[in-house]
């Protein structure tokens, strides 16, 4: 129960500092206003969906060191197939690239499965592979994205009977990345599969040993992991309207998000909550460095020491937080 | 309890092979590099020759220091991503500072950072129970900020590498580069650490099961604020290493050695979970990773498929030799 | 008495060439003595990134933004959200497709013809070539790969022996130049796309034939094109100080003055040490005192006003 | 035989590298059986269980399930089979809680419920993590849920070991009743009561090999023995430790005392001494704060009220290597708390020796390995695995925890449960072992599952109960049914029916349960 509470706590001290952060933004820069708020929610978006791919590896007790890569990868390929066609077409490659993701995380998987290299090597060699193949599909950033892709995030959605000033703090971006991630990680969490991820993260041999098919359950932690990256790379290719085949700064982040969101790089253990509150709060911070015109040079350091002091404090309330006695 | 171990049946000689293998895992690796090496002379007629060696030997042994911060960090189940920053900063600073100081001092205060990031590192992982990877990478961060902001400082105060780098990055004696003449002794301390001393023994235990090193009086942060300190310290000289051998200071000069560093010690099968592994394994795994680096710069191929290949061949690499180390 | 609040972003951190540019803006914009803040968004990122970081700045309600883009295209959304808002935009460095955006550049393409016509030209126009590429996927990769094909095409008998990524990283180009070399192959030239000070290092070192280099004009270079004995080679200007000429176009738009063209190109130039008069040019320029990383051209004539001190002081307006 | 067999094994073969863990083994269970798997420490009874139920697979022999070949290759196959084993480690996913472990293996949670309840544990919350389960009932737990599916086949591999008598008991019982319901039940326990009070026959293995299988009468087990042991006999019955040795001790300044100590809610106002050359027993229920009183006294945990004194001097600990620069040293119950598993046995024994930073130096290899090869001989260590620790069998790895202590040649011993999973001729061994040490003046804690074990080792026992010491006997006092009765917190000298091992009716063939 104790442990319970304290998880969910860390969740709700993010979401707590979050919304400091926001109150703290609109002290520096008073007009900040819900379009900002919808500028946020897109910067957010492919880190969400590269924290995503993360997570589910972690808690399945691996790491995916090709999540930026993946993300590179269906980018370029989303983008160079819609170079010059037709607005429909982008119907297609939605779906294909999506499916692209999941088939080429599953072979990460498959490949751990089979070789028995550790996970760590297996996606670090399949980073360059991934790497590889978006420098063949395009050589430069290039291609294009369909209109309709990339009005998607831009904007709000209007709900109907929401006041219109509630209604624009619901950019379109923020509504897609719940509806992607919940579509997915709820049935998830509340399957049989779901649960096996978390039983493989925490305990291989255990886990195994309660019948739990382990290979394959890596796999489709993997397969899934390549879903997210492929949400990750569209989402991409729909803010920027192009692909491009260097991968951006998503893996650290992504790995220090889920730090910093309460799942243990161990596995076994909390959620995609976290992780997505925590990108959140990382990417405010950002904003909040640029409003308050940092010294460029200077905001490296402040951003190192923000990630390392959060997880120091969080380390600390835990060690404070367990109950005497709790040995041996 | 009785010696019941003998096996009746005789034993065929792949069998034979591969218990020997097993037992002596540096073997395989060899062998594996000596086919690099091998497929690298085939392609290229003549390349392997003596100053091919003793280039490649060069390159490689800041990668095997830098993976030898790896191999200790990682036997501890931890990982040093700052060793990049820290070298870096330790070639920079080392690079000017010499233009105004004495070359004692210029060494001293190159070597300042790497104590420091070291401390802060071993005190966050050891002490408040900050996940290494966070807290190197947050400090890396913060090391490339500050390096940042020095830089601006010393900028108009040139740049110079000290002879003695030089000689010691590039020079030849007899054919052999005499950075071997830092390497062999700190690679000999590095082993005899971790096979005959107390500290060393710590490093594995802790790794293993950090509970019962704490049973047995093992003071964790003793041991881990030591370990980090002594990685960076590493990383340091790498740095100095380094900048004798690239003759180029720049802001980011050791960080492309990261990602290879936790490759190699990976490849030379240290675990990345703790308390399993050893630095000769290590240098082999960083002599393969220079190997294989030349094999694809001379192979004509778009770059794109040469990513694929160096993915594909670290991958192959490792899983060729677990299969041959592992009994079963 | 500064008006001006003027945001820039950047996407590349830790790159001499970058570092220049971002003195170059803040000593440009404090010697302009208009600009009262610079809000500087610089680090390592992508277009998506800097996307992020254009919209941030927007927030700050910042004057103008000047722009070194990470990729021409991926950022228009930002530039033109940017415009909407009464924001001017100027890009540097590199061309961006959004047309309401103004852009000072380096002519990328030009940049890589030139030094591989004058190259080839020393090469007697035939022989083997080594070229040495920057980031593959990079955009002023792929400008420079057009220039330097262009030039190739001039000269049929020229071949390349060897192309390979540097990942415009110090050690990596050195580490492939020495492979290069082991192998024995022939060679008759090297192009370089700014990674050239230890390819000049890694030819002396292991004694092989100084053939001709084309490198940027880093001060490292520049230096060693007077003082290695023998090393015939030519610097193509690729100044960082495009920043300051930046900020400079930035504040004529905001105080009315603006530019016949939408992009104003700023040609490179080839100083070699082949002839005497080049030796002259590359004396001129020379200055051992800047940080080897750093380009030697640090002020473009008519379009920045600071001086060395002040930009190797790299303070902006209130520092 | 007149019944076919509902599980017959025959010719089974694993080994590991070079070690044959099994070399010739068979086992054939009959409907309704409850029948015991024994062998020494190391014999390959776990093995024999993992190959059964499909946690590894055999290089050789053949499982036949009700007659039909069948090839069990993974625990779920096993499970559909009506195979279900308790594992010697507990394989409850560590961080979910009760129920989704329960949902994971597709348990029905109400019979669980029942079952736990019936096994002695009535207040289990299911929302419970299991990291946060004490040991002894996440084994309970383990079992409630193999019970739960009401299995053909059950196997329990050492169930009990960490259990104390309370809870053995229970589980003793049900296992009964599940014989007497039809079902079949392979019991592996190193306790000869259990055995005797519940099995029909009992196959016994030998290094690998079945080198007999017999029926449970009375007076089997020194055949047993025999057949386990092979060239190895030793002696079982244990003559009682002579009476008076124990008041000769309170006359010396104690090594170690203990002053109103408290831990939390768990541990209220415990006093007693340690005397040197003294071993005294600790006997309680499962929970009683025993667990607490160890970890304060070896440096593990902060007592929140109290002192203790070391040779007078009263001590402060703050960390495990205090009590052991003290020479106290502690031996916990669970053998992963103290070895690191990959290491070898070597190191996992001289693991204390590099443990202060003045020790981090050079090891000196040659004086080192005396040490530590004298300690292990003492421990009869079976060394065939001994590249990793988590290679040996369970019997052998608890003699690791304690061999390193031999090693360190310290003054204090804490054990807890230390004889847990060990054969009989290894636990007469560390009866003595115990007994030298007291001889030379050193003192030992010694809390034990077993009751019978408090008579065989100690001077004097001290009983908890609800956190309170509520009494201390001296040796002779201290037979199990006086001992279980103050383990419940009754009164001296009330008689009550505590349970199967205390009932003398219960079953004919159990000589040995009332002594
Ligand atoms: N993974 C392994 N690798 C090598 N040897 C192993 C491995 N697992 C078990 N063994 C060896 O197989 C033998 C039998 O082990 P097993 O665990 O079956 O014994 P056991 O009869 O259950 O003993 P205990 O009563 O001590 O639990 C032991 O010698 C052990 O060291
Ligand atoms: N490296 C080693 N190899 C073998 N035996 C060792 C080693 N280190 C310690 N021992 C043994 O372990 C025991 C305890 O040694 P330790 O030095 O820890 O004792 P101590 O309490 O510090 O004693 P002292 O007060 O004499 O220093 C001694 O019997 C010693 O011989
Ligand atoms: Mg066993
Ligand atoms: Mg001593």
């Amino acid at each position: 129960m104790t442990r319970f509470l304290r998880n969910q706590g860390w969740v709700a001290g993010l979401f707590a500092l979050f919304v400091l952060l926001f109150v703290l933004t609109k002290l520096i820069q008073p007009g900040y206003g819900s379009g900002d708020f919808g500028s946020l929610v897109r910067a957010v978006l492919p880190y969400a969906f590269a924290v995503a791919a993360q997570t589910v590896v972690v808690i399945a007790g691996g790491i995916d060191l090709s999540v930026a890569a993946m993300m590179a990868l269906t980018s370029v390929t989303a983008a160079s197939m819609m170079n010059g066609a037709s607005e429909e077409y982008a119907l297609f490659v939605v779906p294909f690239v999506l499916a692209m993701g999941l088939v080429l995380g599953a072979l990460n998987g498959i490949l751990i499965v089979v070789t028995r290299v550790p996970d760590i090597v297996v996606t670090l060699a399949t980073l360059f592979v991934l790497q590889g193949a978006a420098l063949l599909v395009l050589g430069a950033p290039g291609g294009a994205a369909a209109d309709w892709l990339k009005a998607s995030i831009v904007g709000t959605l209007p709900i109907p009977g929401l006041p219109d000033n509630i209604d624009a703090w619901v950019p379109k971006a923020l509504v897609l990345l719940v509806v992607c991630l919940c579509i997915i990680w709820i049935p998830l969490r509340r399957s049989k599969l779901g649960l096996s991820i978390y039983a493989i993260g925490s305990s291989e041999l255990a886990a195994f040993r309660s019948g739990v098919p382990v290979a394959r359950t890596r796999i489709i932690a993997y397969a899934l992991s390549g879903l997210f990256a492929a949400m990750g790379g569209l989402a991409l290719t729909m803010s920027t309207g192009i692909g491009a085949p260097i991968p951006g700064p998503y893996l650290l982040a992504s790995v220090a998000a889920v730090v910093l969101g309460g799942v243990a790089l161990g596995g076994g253990k909390g959620g995609l909550l976290g992780p997505i509150v925590a990108v959140f709060v990382l990417r405010l911070v950002r904003t909040d460095l640029t409003l308050l015109a940092i010294d460029p040079n200077v905001t490296a350091i402040i951003e190192g020491a923000i990630m390392v002091a959060v997880v120091m404090f969080g380390a600390f309330i835990t060690i404070r937080g367990r109950p005497a006695g709790a040995m041996p | 309890m009785t010696s019941s171990a003998t096996m009746p049946q005789p034993v065929s000689f792949g069998r034979r092979v591969k218990r020997f293998m097993a037992d002596r895992p540096l073997v395989p690796l060899i062998i594996l590099l000596v086919i690099l090496v091998v497929i690298l002379q085939i392609l290229r007629p003549g390349i392997v020759n003596e100053r091919w060696l003793a280039n490649t030997v060069k390159f490689a042994i800041p990668l095997a220091i830098l993976a030898g911060c790896q191999t200790m960090t990682m036997l501890t189940g931890g990982i040093d991503l700052s060793v990049g920053t820290v070298a870096t900063m330790s070639a920079f600073i080392m690079a000017t500072q010499i233009v105004n100081q004495d070359p004692a001092v210029a060494f001293l205060l190159a070597m300042m950072p790497a104590v420091l990031i070291g401390l802060i590192n071993g005190i966050g992982v050891g002490v408040f129970r900050v996940h290494p990877l966070i807290m190197t990478l947050g400090t890396s961060l913060i090391g490339t900020g500050c390096l940042q902001v020095y830089q601006r400082t010393v900028i108009a105060s040139g740049a110079k590498i000290p002879d003695f780098l030089n000689w010691l990055g590039t020079g030849l004696t007899y054919g052999f580069p005499n950075a071997l003449l830092l390497f062999v002794p700190l690679a000999v301390l590095i082993v005899f650490t971790l096979r005959r001393t107390g500290f060393g023994r710590l490093l594995y235990a802790v790794g293993d099961n950090e509970r019962a090193a704490r049973l047995s009086g093992v003071r964790y942060w003793q041991v881990i604020t030591a370990l980090y300190v002594i990685s960076s310290l590493l990383a340091g000289i790498t740095g100095l290493l380094y900048i004798g051998l690239i003759k180029a200071p720049s802001l980011s000069l050791a960080e492309p050695l990261v990602l290879p560093s936790v490759a190699a010690a990976v490849i030379g099968g240290t675990s990345i979970f703790g308390g399993r592994g050893g630095y000769t394994g290590t240098i082999i795994g960083a002599l393969i990773l220079t190997v294989l680096t030349t094999l694809l710069t001379i192979l004509q191929m778009p770059e794109g498929a040469r990513r694929i290949l160096f993915g594909l061949i670290v991958l192959f690499v490792t899983a060729a030799y677990l299969r041959i180390v592992e009994e079963r | 008495e500064g008006k001006y609040t003027i945001g820039i972003s950047n996407t590349v951190q830790g790159n001499g060439w970058r570092e220049e540019m971002i003195c170059a803006m803040k000593a440009q914009a404090l010697a302009s003595g208009e600009v009262t803040k610079l809000n500087i968004a610089h680090r390592n990122t992508d277009a998506a990134g800097q996307l992020e970081d254009i919209r941030n700045l927007i927030s700050a309600k910042v004057n103008a933004i000047v722009v070194n883009p990470a990729d021409p295209a991926g950022i228009k959304a930002g530039l033109e959200e940017a415009t909407k808002a009464g924001i001017v935009v100027v890009a540097v460095d590199q061309a961006v497709t959004e047309p309401s955006a103004y852009i000072i550049s380096n002519n990328q393409e030009q940049y890589a013809y030139l030094g591989a016509k004058w190259l080839f030209q020393q090469m007697g126009g035939k022989g083997e070539v080594v070229y040495m590429r920057g980031a593959a996927g990079a955009s002023a990769d792929s400008d420079r790969d057009k220039g330097f094909k262009k030039a190739l095409a001039e000269f049929p008998d020229v071949k390349v022996a060897q192309e390979v990524f540097t990942g415009w990283q110090q050690d990596q180009g050195k580490q492939q130049i020495l492979s290069f070399l082991a192998t024995g192959a022939p060679f008759n030239g090297i192009w370089t796309s700014g990674i050239d000070n230890v390819i000049v290092d890694a030819l002396v070192e292991s004694q092989a034939p100084l053939v001709p280099v084309v490198g940027a004009d880093n001060a490292g270079f520049v230096g060693q094109l007077s003082s290695v004995k023998g090393l015939v080679g030519a610097a193509v200007t690729n100044p960082g100080s495009i920043g300051g000429a930046g900020v400079t176009l930035a504040l004529q738009i905001l105080n009315g003055k603006k530019p016949a063209q939408q992009t104003v190109l700023v040609e490179p130039q080839l100083w070699e040490n082949a002839t005497e008069e080049g030796k002259a040019k590359l004396k001129a320029a020379a200055d051992p005192s800047l940080s080897p990383e750093w380009p030697v051209s640090i002020s473009i004539p008519d379009w920045t006003t600071y001086t060395k001190e002040q930009i190797v002081a790299c303070k902006g307006p209130g520092e | 035989m007149p019944e076919n067999p509902l599980l017959d094994a025959t010719g089974v073969a694993k080994n590991y590298g070079a070690v044959a863990a099994l070399r010739n083994a068979s086992l054939s269970v009959l409907p309704g059986e409850v029948h015991a798997l024994m062998g020494a420490n190391g014999a390959g009874k776990s093995t024999l269980v993992k190959i059964l139920t499909g946690a590894i697979h055999a290089d050789a022999g053949r499982v036949l399930i009700r007659g039909e070949t069948r090839d069990i290759r993974s625990p779920a196959a096993a499970r559909r089979a009506g195979l279900l084993p308790v594992y010697q480690e507990p394989s409850l996913i560590p961080d979910l809680d009760v129920l989704s472990n329960l949902r994971l293996t597709g348990t029905p949670v109400e019979p669980f419920r029942a079952w736990v309840r019936e096994l002695g544990i009535p207040d289990l919350d299911l929302r419970d993590t299991a990291r946060d389960i004490p040991l002894a009932v996440l084994r309970v737990l383990d079992l409630a849920r193999a019970l739960a599916v009401e299995p053909d086949v059950l196997l329990l591999d050492e169930m009990t070991a960490a259990l104390p008598a309370n809870l053995a008991e229970k589980v003793l019982e049900v296992v009964r009743r599940q014989g007497d319901s039809g079902r079949s039940v392979i019991f592996i326990s190193h306790r000869f009561v259990e055995i005797s009070a519940l099995c029909d026959r009992a196959t016994v293995l030998r290094d690998g090999e079945t080198v007999g299988v017999v029926d449970i009468v009375p007076g089997v087990e020194e055949k047993i023995v025999e057949l386990m042991l092979g060239a190895r006999i030793v002696k079982t019955q244990m003559t009682a430790r002579p009476a008076g040795q124990a008041a000769s001790t309170a006359t010396s300044r104690p090594r170690l005392g203990v002053r109103n100590l408290c831990v939390g809610t768990k541990l209220q106002d415990v006093s007693f001494d340690l005397a040197n050359g003294e071993v005294v027993g600790v006997v309680a229920l499962e929970g009683q704060g025993q667990d607490e009183l160890f970890a304060a006294l070896a440096g593990s945990i902060r007592p929140s009220g109290g002192s203790i004194e070391v040779d007078g001097q009263p001590v402060k600990f703050t960390h495990p290597s205090d009590a052991i620069r003290a020479g106290i040293a502690y031996v916990p119950g669970d053998r992963t708390e103290a070895l690191a598993m990959q290491r070898s046995v070597h190191e996992n024994i001289a693991l204390p020796f590099s443990a202060a930073l003045r020790k981090w130096g050079p090891i000196r290899v040659h004086k080192e390995r005396t040490v530590v090869a004298s300690a292990i001989a003492r421990l009869q260590i079976d060394t065939r695995a001994q590249g990793e620790v988590q290679r040996l069998s369970g019997g052998n790895q608890q003699k690791v925890t304690i061999a390193r202590w031999i090693a360190a040649n310290a003054r204090t011993i804490l054990c807890f449960d230390a004889t847990r999973g060990i054969d009989v001729g290894t636990k007469q061994e560390i009866y003595k072992l115990l007994r030298e040490l007291a001889g030379l003046d050193k003192s030992v804690l010694f809390y034990t599952s077993e009751l019978e074990e408090v008579q065989r080792v100690c001077d004097r026992v001290i009983v908890i109960f609800g956190g309170h010491v509520v009494d201390i006997f001296p040796v002779e006092e201290a037979d199990e049914p006086a001992l279980m009765r103050a383990a419940y917190g009754l009164p001296r000298g009330v008689t009550a029916d505590v349970g199967i091992l205390a009932d003398p009716t219960s079953k004919p063939s159990t000589p040995e349960a009332v002594p």
